[in-house]
């Protein structure tokens, strides 16, 4: 599946996207970001704190409990400042 | 639900007046037309610009929905939503919400509440640009605007 | 209370975008800006034109008021309240009311005060003029209006 | 001193604006309003419902038991509907 970064999350990854291919075992947006966090130190960065990351699957906000299934792109990125 | 909802997002800036013209052009319906118009400050002069990221696609389809939300919530007979992404200078606009309804009670509280929505659910982050000093620190939300949004969930 | 404010009763029509700059130009410190036209109605096709009566004097006298008190309720950095007078067909704009704040909540509530003030405050009276029929009969002041500026002396 | 008449205040009276002299005794809006409902059959028409009748004097809007004094203009018009 395709993972979009935004702001501070784009900036500490290191990258705007990019194809991930999570194990079959990770079902919700939770397991996703723990699964992601370990896969390098500029991962960890961004997922340091869970508690303010903001998910979307296929452009609709989700919670972390979310179920991933089918979904084509994730996005994540910190609470929106527009407007 | 009648609505003309007109939601863009782009670069380039935009003439609220003409946007209007286009919901009331030729109606005899609409009694009062509401138009809120967000601008970059200058945070007391210290700000050279406002960057502004979003997420393509995302962001019209939230938009969207936060108008299809406002016109399911009051009559309103039309609703323009633009956002703006990119370097945005002090004084420039940003954003632009405009309602249009027979009475004026419901075109007031239908942009209020778009703008609302639109601080809290639409992908867009903003960063600063000091003068003299590039790219800065990002915006962070503002716990009022998520307060404001909470409100017309009661 | 520093704010700009400007007050006109006129015949003529106006161009909110051009009163809006008026406040905005040259300014870092503006981040919102609400504008409220009132529109005149043709009430489902009967009606031909709103004939508008007003006290001169008076009724510029009244809008100062109703300005002054929505600068001295919110930080405001400017406001424009325009009232039309004279014969004014459907879809013309009968009333401009803009506020321009730091922030959008002050100039909602701003915008949304001076408009009820001036329904309930300021002299003016409406006439209809019927399709084919000439001058009709005056226009009845609505309860919801008075309801709607009293909520503000709570 | 100047009474200014508007929309069918006006219309019933027959004209937009008179000098007046009340008499000495007449203090109050209230006072002005009964003596010239006697001026006429016009002003009968024009003051027979006082209760929506609306005050202003010298351009501020009055209670019907205000004190006229010194006032230059009084004016009379029913709510308005203006906005």
């Amino acid at each position: 599946m395709k993972a979009l970064y935004f702001s501070w999350v784009r900036e500490r990854i290191g990258k705007a996207e990019e194809e991930i291919v999570p194990p079959e075992n990770i079902k919700t947006v939770a397991e996703l970001m723990a699964w992601l966090s370990g896969q390098g130190e500029n991962y960890a960065a961004a997922f340091a704190n869970i508690k303010t990351m903001r998910a979307a699957l296929d452009h609709t906000h989700v919670r972390h409990d979310a179920l991933i299934q089918n979904a084509w792109e994730i996005a994540f990125f910190p609470p929106m400042t527009g407007g | 639900m009648s609505a003309r909802i007109l939601v863009r997002v782009q670069k380039e800036g935009f003439d609220a007046s003409a946007e209007a013209a286009v919901l009331t052009q030729g109606r005899g319906d609409i009694g009062a037309l509401v138009s809120f118009t967000g601008l970059c400050r200058d945070e007391g002069g210290v700000l050279a610009a406002l960057e502004i990221e979003h997420y393509p696609g995302m962001a019209e389809e939230e938009i969207n929905r936060a108008a299809l939300e406002a016109a399911s919530r009051w009559p309103l007979e039309g609703v323009v939503a633009i956002h703006r992404y990119g370097l945005i200078r002090p004084g420039e606009p940003i954003v632009l919400a405009i309602t249009a309804s027979a009475h004026r009670g419901e075109a007031f509280a239908a942009a209020s509440f778009l703008m609302d929505y639109l601080k809290t659910e639409a992908p867009f982050w903003k960063r600063r640009h000091l003068a003299g000093k590039g790219a800065g620190d990002w915006v962070e939300a503002a716990a009022q605007d998520h307060a404001a949004a909470q409100k017309w969930r009661a």
